[in-house]
């Protein structure tokens, strides 16, 4: 492949992949508006284009115009980098997965994936790693007592789901032999992982949601104690970059649940992206789902669910799968 | 390999500890059963250590029931166990005395019993291990770990200052040790400077070729370690401190089985490792010795607590052994050894007594007692007969070891001999006159005359110790007999170095001292220049 | 300009960093801060075990590297709980503040 | 068979001791006096074999098995019966017999009556194997053995703090004589490489040149030994002390056998002896010297048994007079012949004492004799004896051996003998007059209780009485009778003394004896007919009176010459050297360390960023040491 | 090529080093050495150490300097002085001066080391074919196994003595 044509596909592959997903970020808001709607048995928008289509826009459009507010006693670079340090992590996961088969276009053979790297789970966990910092630095630089407990929160919450969200690949990690995701969707070629690893994508599931601070477990950002948690200060654009990275690691996690149980873009007679993407909005209705039906946790019962329940669970799964696959 | 075709030695050290390992896992609180298991598992180790007794073939000079297996091979270290002539009197000591001294904690011991049970064990398994091991590094290893049991057995159940005893304790036998343990490692690194092979065997180490001024240095720090701990003159004082505030199971082993540590190193290891340097210092270690008998005994007799004053006797009676053994025949050698299992005896059973009285008046003080005589009839009829083996009254199994040193050392030094013959007519004066004070005469305190006399359990302590006393003076062949042959070449090795007078030693020291491929040993520990990266492949 | 970097590149950055965490060690009087540039020097040695492991063909580096990962998480867990309590009982960061360990 | 006579003692000595509370009285005193009569009886059949045998091949032996083994030293459980050994156990189980059945009387009060009877049959079986072992470490054996008991028996009544020191003083002054036997013992084992005395003896000739210094020095630490043991000049002072145990131990063990260990030591080392002229004239001049000496202070002592204690001394020192001049048999002649008479005395004392209720002073007594007739009956024929008179057997062996004295030609000697000989009728006679007859000065108390031993104890002392008046006879006609006879093959064949010619030898007993009468004629005269006199007496050499008195004050000189600076000594050694400079030292070493550290804590800032710079600073030295080392 | 990347990465971490060191305010200190640990992660990478590269990132970013944060945040500690006005000299040219020699000894002896010393068989090429996680893996779990299973019990103590400090 030459050099100049592989830089073309690359920037391609970035462009596509990362308009579609700021496009589905936006979208995802009116998506949930709607689904919460229809759980809440009301309409959700209606106003804004057909059946609101046009919500997300207008939307947009208001919180970029809004004024943008920097509190007195705020540590005004944190304060301004937070929000871009949240969302940047949100999208750069996407780079590893796999989101189709090699397809051929213009003579070129082209993976559906921006970048096949080896160790892509670990890539995707680092990244997911690092989203903590936009809360945590969010909090703190407002100088709000509200917004700082709620960060602090959060990192506690979020490095403590993330070991067990860690843990419960593992399984995962041994039946594929492999971290990259790549590999990991063709080890699923037969049987999807959500078989052979029931207890695992159960866990998964639940610590993604952790992870993405979403319900139940949206602690670092209950209205009821912390007003509305680590973003409780910002407004106008920066309120929008928390939020479109709220979405965004929705649609990311939603991506590794699929990718690492659902068989990825496997799929009978329809083609691989669409199957990719089917899966994908099963799970984010899934979380939307969730978030329309179950009440907020206690904190304390948060962490007590994570580490006593969730971590043995997983530690567990491992050894049983271990054992499973010295056996075969 | 042990007759038996079992590792038995090993058994006698690992069955102590898994006993220790038994008894951590038992609930505290059943005080009861924990002694019993510890009597049982130290019994066990007794009957175990008989059958060593019965299969040692007395006519072979070497180590029987050798085992050997690797142990920490990048040194040539290995784990190497086996008795001899000269150890097996000791290790029968050792599992002699431990279910004794652990029956005699059954009353004293109220306080955490089972860490108390568990120390004693470990006690056990250290001192065996002592007593067996053959390789240098292996030796200091149960040299040192037994410290650890004993420390916490003054430390914890000892008497009023028993921190600035075991404290004193310790450090005095570990600055001995530290500089024996760089003299082993000296002693090795010459041994592969001259053979090419790195090993810390004794047997393989004895009869290499160590030149007389390092020989001196080396003999020297053994020396040190080993005197402190017999102890010899001027290194006694941590003695009657330890003494008086160790629990008197921790008295009756420390006497019975710890000092002899010291001589048992001296006739192991510094005298054939350095047969030459020996020679060298037979004349100031003798002269210390005889010190120590003489000082032992005089200061014996002015202490006012019965502990110290056995205690201060010990100092003595082990001067008899470091005489003799420096005599450096085979009487001497023998006596000596005999004279240790002698010592552990009789002062383990005077300790055991002083226990007795303590443990009903809660005081040693000579002063307060008087005319037990009349109120505790066993006790004075026991006491009697240890105190008359302590002083070496013939037919006991005392005179037979002083009889053997004094006959061997006049053979090398008539003056020396004469010396020490004083010492058995102080020995009298210090017990006699103690005797005098607190067993006749009128009772000084009221208390003293509704004592109770000691009952069955302080019996069934008591007589095998008295049994073994009468059996050893009247029949002491059995255990000279296997003691022969080892002793014989033993004196054989060492006897045939050239003797050296007191300026000799002093000039050797000043000009042969640091040579240089001693120093070499010491300062560059691998000829091979050495290259950081080496290791990093 | 050769096109791989050689050896002794990677050795004189991790040198740098570690000077930088000594300097860092010498001049601040946070703890924190101090405790943050001991991870610096850290950092800046398993570097130099990186570089190494690639130099010389041996992955041993790396594995140390991972040793040296986990003993400072250890490390960094324990200390930031020191701190903790040291905070809670002083009500200070203050290096200069703290000498408990005076002889 | 020989070595079942010192068993059974021991055996009996264990059952009574150990479990004879537990049994019947008598039972337990049955097997007290059945084990010496065994070994009487055993003895005498020994004896009788022996004297079947011919005169030079006596000698019975048996042996137990080895006892210590080292090396190439040997010795073993062996026993040996030969007519010295003979006429030595014969002594000990007869004159044992006998004191043990007196025992039964005088202890019968006592508390510690099985006490008593173990103690004195552990005695009986170590005496015996004293005099029966075959080498001289057994011997040793014995030896220690009888002084532990003799310290035991003293120290019986261990509650009077007179008793117990007296006990531990006999013990310790022994023990400085068995310091230096022991000392002579393992200088044989060297010499000879062996203890036996059929070895040593023999080869005595040959190993040690005559006259040699170490035949000298060997031979006097054996000596040493034995005036330990026999209470000679210097180590005699214990035996007075000794006296504070019960009568029948002062009678069998401080009279009739174990003092007379000693006498059986040097004669049993007799070719040894013979080969050091020098110690043989310094045993015969210690023997002589104490024998003027303790009967000087004999004359002056008021304690009835004190004054046989010190006539026990006098006359051991005639034993070793006798030996000291070669005259062996003769010794060992007045050694049997003492045996009876002294027990005697002091058995006669202690039935005194016994009526009396522990009344020990003469001058409280006083014409006993018409209530005690026996007891002042046995009593002066012991007193006849002791002093030598004809021809009770005092008389007898003492004449012997003081014309062998004259006949070696040590005339010097043999005066201090015919005085001691003097002083022996003065001082016996004193007491005889004082305590049984003249006029009573007890107290109406006593008088009431006053009463005659029971028969067990009257019994020994007629028994005793015939023996002292008869025994004597065995050794007539002096040098050829039947004992001399009998013991002659034992001893070397330069040591038959050289007997004077008969006519002189008349004479010279003759003096000796009319020196005694004198002695008694004295008594008579100062302290029968009028006491006064004595006073008077007494008055005019007040300087010597105090010194017999005092007894020279050699306690008083052994106390502040020996004993104090011991223990002041001990006392330094123990308060200010080991406590100050010894330990004092360590803890100095100690404290040093303490200090260098407080010096060094100075460098211990507490400044974290300090120690780091000091780590920086040791790798830098580390790591330029490793990089530029090559 | 490798330049390219190198010198980029090199100046990043070095840049934030330096921040670490003279900012005053510790969230920017603990942000700066998140970046150094970035640009180090990225020279691993390069190094042909993947894993090692995102373990950093994973445990140094993700977990470690997160906790750092969480105490910066929890003490809310206030700005210190510029740095350099602080400390007394002497110690400063002591450590300035020691550094020196340091990376004088560092770096002179070390060709002439690396030159001699043995090299092992892992060249890039069977890293590559192998796999760099395969290789860590099997390495840590046959060879290292011993020290692996010691970092957990070192980990274990850790959280245990984490607590009890913590608590109260």
């Amino acid at each position: 492949m030459p050099e100049g044509a592989f830089f073309v596909i690359m920037v391609a592959k970035i462009v596509v992949v990362f308009g579609l997903m700021l496009l589905s970020v936006s979208y995802l808001t009116w998506v949930e508006r709607k689904v919460i709607g229809d759980i809440q048995v009301r309409l959700g928008p209606m106003r804004v284009g057909p059946h609101g289509l046009l919500q997300p826009i207008a939307d947009g459009l208001k919180l970029l115009f809004k004024e943008d507010i920097i509190p007195q006693a705020a540590d005004r670079t944190l304060y301004i980098l937070a929000p871009a340090v949240a969302l940047i992590p949100a999208f750069i996961s996407f780079a590893v997965i796999p989101f189709g088969d090699q397809v051929r276009l213009f003579g070129q053979t082209i993976d559906l994936v921006i970048t096949d790297v080896n160790i892509g789970l670990l890539y995707v966990f680092g990244v997911a790693s690092l989203g903590v910092y936009g809360i945590v630095l969010g909090g703190w630089a407002s100088n709000n007592k509200y917004a700082l407990l709620g960060g602090l929160r959060s990192s506690a919450q979020m490095i403590s789901y993330e070991l067990s969200l860690g843990l419960s690949v593992i399984g995962v990690v041994m039946l594929s032999q492999s971290l990259s995701l790549v590999e990991i969707v063709g080890a699923q070629a037969r049987t999807w992982f959500i078989i052979l690893q029931p207890i695992g994508f159960l866990i998964f599931l639940i610590c993604a949601v952790a992870e993405t601070n979403r319900a139940p477990f949206d602690l670092p950002e209950a209205e009821t104690e912390l007003v509305a948690g680590f973003h409780v200060e910002y407004s106008s654009m920066k309120f929008a970059m928390y939020f479109m990275a709220e979405y965004a690691n929705m649609i990311t996690v939603a991506a590794m649940t699929t990718t690492l149980f659902l068989g990825g873009w496997r799929g009978p007679w329809l083609p691989p992206v669409v199957w990719f993407l089917v899966k994908l909005y099963l799970v984010i209705f899934l979380f939307i789902w969730l978030r329309g039906t179950l009440p907020r946790f206690r904190y304390d019962q948060l962490m007590r669910f994570g580490w006593k329940v969730l971590l043995p669970i997983a530690l567990a799964n491992i050894v049983v799968t271990a054992v499973f696959v010295a056996l075969r | 390999m042990s007759p038996t075709g079992g590792p038995i030695l090993s058994m006698l050290i690992i069955i102590p500890l898994c006993g220790a390992l038994v008894l951590v896992c038992i609930d505290g609180a059943r005080e009861a059963l924990i002694k019993r298991l510890a009597l049982a598992i130290s019994s066990l180790v007794f009957l175990l250590s008989l059958i060593v007794y019965a299969q040692f073939d007395p006519a072979t000079a070497g180590m029987q029931f050798v085992e050997r297996a690797p142990w920490i091979d990048s040194i040539g270290s290995s784990y190497l166990l086996g008795v001899d002539g000269i150890s097996l009197p000791l290790l029968l000591l050792t599992t002699f005395l431990t279910p004794i001294a652990i029956l005699a904690s059954f009353s004293g011991i109220t306080s955490r019993v089972k860490a108390y049970m568990i120390c004693m064990l470990l006690l056990q398994a250290g001192m065996i291990g002592v007593f067996v091991a053959l390789d240098l590094i292996l030796f200091y290893l149960f040299w040192e770990g037994m410290l650890i049991p004993m420390y916490f057995l003054i430390g914890v159940w000892g008497g009023r200052r028993r921190v600035y005893a075991t404290l004193k304790f310790v450090l005095f036998t570990m600055a001995g040790s530290v500089l024996m343990l760089l003299a082993m490692i000296a002693v090795a690194f010459l041994h592969q400077g001259s053979t090419g092979r790195s090993t810390f065997d004794l047997l393989e180490l004895i009869g290499g070729s160590i030149p007389y001024g390092t020989q001196l240095w080396l003999f020297a720090a053994f020396a040190l370690a080993f005197a402190i701990k017999v102890p010899m003159f001027p290194f006694h004082t941590w003695l009657p401190d330890a003494h008086v505030e160790a629990p008197t199971a921790g008295s009756v082993l420390l006497a019975g089985v710890l000092l002899k540590m010291g001589t048992y190193g001296f006739l192991r290891f510094a005298l054939p490792l350095f047969p030459e340097a020996a020679a060298a210092f037979t004349p100031l270690i003798s002269v210390l010795a005889v010190i120590g008998i003489l000082y032992g005994a005089l200061v014996a007799m002015v202490q006012d607590d019965l502990k110290r004053l056995v205690a201060y006797s010990s100092v003595s009676h082990l001067g008899f052994v470091m005489l003799g053994i420096f005599a450096m025949n085979v009487q001497a050698v023998e006596g000596s050894i005999l004279q240790m299992v002698n010592h552990g005896l009789s002062t383990g059973a005077l300790f055991l007594l002083v226990g007795m009285i303590y443990e009903r008046r809660h005081t040693r003080m000579i002063e307060e007692f008087g005319g037990l005589s009349r109120v505790l009839p066993r006790f004075a009829l026991c006491f009697l007969v240890v105190t008359m083996s302590s002083i070496g009254l013939p037919g006991l199994n005392g005179f037979v070891g002083e009889f053997l040193i004094l006959a061997g050392t006049f053979r090398a030094h008539k003056g020396f001999a004469i010396l020490a013959a004083i010492g058995i007519i102080l020995a009298a004066v210090y017990m006699l006159w103690m005797w005098q004070r607190v067993m006749w005469g009128q009772s000084r305190r009221a208390e003293n005359l509704t004592l109770n006399d000691i009952g069955r359990r302080e019996m069934a302590m008591l007589m095998p110790i008295i049994l073994l006393i009468l059996w050893i003076g009247l029949n002491p062949n059995p255990l000279l007999r296997r003691m022969d042959a080892s002793v014989a070449q033993l004196v054989e090795q060492v006897a045939g170095s050239p003797k050296a007078d007191l300026p000799l030693l002093l000039r050797g020291f000043a000009l042969q001292g640091l040579q240089p491929e001693f120093a070499h040993a010491i300062f560059t520990p691998n000829s091979q220049p050495r290259n950081p990266c080496e290791s990093w492949n | 300009m050769t096109a791989t970097v050689p050896l002794n590149a990677y050795l004189i950055l991790s040198a740098a960093l570690f000077v930088i965490g000594v300097a860092g060690v010498l001049i601040r009087r946070n703890v924190l801060v101090i405790f943050m540039a001991i991870e610096l020097m850290l950092n800046a040695v398993n570097l130099t075990f990186v570089a190494f492991a690639r130099f010389l063909h041996s992955m041993d580096g790396q594995i140390i590297v991972l040793f040296v990962m986990a003993v400072a998480a250890a490390e960094v867990a324990i200390g930031l709980a020191i701190i903790i309590a040291l905070h809670r009982n002083k009500e200070s960061m203050n290096v200069d503040e703290i000498n408990l360990l005076k002889g | 068979m020989i070595w079942l006579i010192p068993i059974i003692p021991l055996a009996g000595s264990l059952i009574v001791g150990l479990i004879g509370r537990r049994m019947p009285r008598t039972l337990a005193t049955v097997i007290a006096c059945g084990t010496p009569s065994l070994s009487l009886l055993l003895s005498v059949m020994a004896f009788v074999r022996l004297l079947q045998m011919p005169a030079e091949g006596r000698l019975l032996r048996s042996s137990i098995g080895s006892w210590i083994a080292s090396g190439d030293f040997s010795v073993s459980f062996g026993f040996l019966f030969d007519p010295l050994s003979a006429i030595m156990a014969l002594v000990v189980c007869g004159v044992g017999l006998l004191i043990h059945i007196y025992s039964i009387g005088y202890m019968a009060e006592d508390r510690d009556y099985h006490r008593f009877f173990a103690l004195l049959n552990l005695f009986l079986a170590e005496m015996l194997v004293l005099v029966l072992a075959d080498n001289y470490l057994l011997l040793f054996v014995g030896w220690e053995g009888v002084g532990l008991c003799s310290y035991l028996l003293i120290g019986f009544w261990f509650e009077r703090p007179a008793a117990a020191s007296a006990g531990t003083k006999a013990f310790l002054v022994n023990r400085i004589g068995d310091g230096a036997m022991v000392v002579g013992l393992i200088w044989m084992i060297l010499l000879f490489g062996s203890v036996d005395f059929q070895t040593v003896l023999t080869d005595a000739p040959t190993v040690l040149v005559y006259g040699s210094v170490t035949a000298s020095l060997l031979t006097l630490l054996l000596f040493i030994g034995a005036t330990g043991k026999s209470a000679q000049l210097p180590l005699y002072v214990w035996l007075p002390d000794a006296m504070e145990g019960p009568t029948p131990v002062s009678a069998l063990i401080h009279a009739a056998t174990m003092v007379t260990a000693g006498i059986y030591l040097v004669a049993r080392s007799a070719p040894l002896f013979q080969l050091a002229p020098v110690s043989l004239e310094i045993v015969a001049w210690v023997g002589g010297l104490t024998a003027l000496y303790a009967a000087s202070i004999a004359l002056v002592q008021t304690d009835i048994k004190r004054i046989i204690a010190y006539s026990t001394i006098s006359q051991l020192g005639y034993m070793f007079l006798g030996l000291g001049v070669g005259a062996y048999a003769a010794g060992i002649f007045h050694l049997m012949t003492h045996a009876f008479f002294k027990a005697l005395l002091f058995l006669s004392a202690g039935s005194v004492i016994h009526a009396l209720a522990g009344e020990q002073d003469i001058r409280k007594m006083g014409g006993l004799r018409q209530f005690l007739r026996v007891t002042a009956g046995s009593f002066l024929v012991g007193a006849l004896a002791n002093a030598g008179i004809a021809p009770f057997a005092g008389f007898w062996s003492k004449d012997e051996i003081l014309a062998a004295v004259y006949a070696s030609g040590h005339g010097p000697l043999w005066v201090i003998g015919a005085l001691t000989a003097a002083g022996t009728g003065l001082y016996m006679f004193r007491l005889y007059f004082l305590a049984f007859e003249g006029k009573s000065r007890l107290d109406a108390h006593m008088l009431s209780h006053l009463h005659e031993a029971p028969w067990s104890m009257r019994l020994p002392l007629v028994l005793l009485a015939l023996g002292s008046a008869t025994v004597g006879f065995v050794g007539v006609p002096p040098g050829s009778g039947l004992l001399q006879r009998f013991l002659g093959p034992v001893f070397p064949a330069s040591a038959h003394e050289a007997t004077a010619e008969p006519t002189s030898e008349v004479v010279l007993a003759v003096a000796v004896l009319a020196m005694a009468v004198g002695g008694i004629v004295m008594a008579y005269r100062y302290y029968l007919l009028d006491p006064q006199r004595s006073e008077a007496l007494a008055a005019r050499y007040p300087a010597l009176y105090r010194t017999f008195f005092h007894k020279y004050w050699v306690d008083e000189l052994y106390e502040t010459a020996v004993v104090r600076p011991t223990v002041t000594s001990a006392r330094t050694l123990s308060e200010l050297f080991d406590a100050r400079i010894v330990d004092g030292s360590v803890n100095g070493i100690a404290a040093l360390a303490a200090r260098a550290g407080s010096l060094l804590r100075r460098l211990q800032t507490g400044q974290v960023p300090t120690y780091i710079l000091s780590i920086l600073v040791g790798a830098v030295v580390l790591l330029g040491y490793l990089a530029f080392s090559g | 090529m490798e330049w390219l990347v190198f010198v980029p990465l090199a100046a990043m971490a070095l840049v934030t080093a330096v921040l670490v060191i003279i900012l005053r305010n510790p969230v920017y200190c603990a942000l700066s050495l998140v970046g150094t640990f970035f640009a180090l992660s990225g020279i691993y990478l390069l190094l042909q150490a993947q894993f090692v590269a995102v373990v950093q990132v994973i445990v140094y970013a993700g977990a470690i300097m997160v906790l750092f944060l969480f105490v910066v945040m929890l003490l809310d500690l206030g700005h210190e002085l510029p740095a350099w006005l602080q400390r007394d000299r002497p110690r400063l040219l002591i450590g300035a001066g020691a550094v020196a020699i340091l990376l004088l000894e560092l770096v002179i002896p070390v060709g002439s080391w690396t030159a001699r010393a043995p090299h092992g068989p892992q060249t890039s090429e069977v890293v590559g074919a192998a796999g760099n996680t395969q290789l860590v893996g099997r390495l840590l779990f046959t060879e290292f196994l011993v020290p692996f299973e010691i970092t957990s019990i070192i980990l274990l103590i850790a959280i245990i003595g984490a607590m009890v400090l913590a608590r109260r």
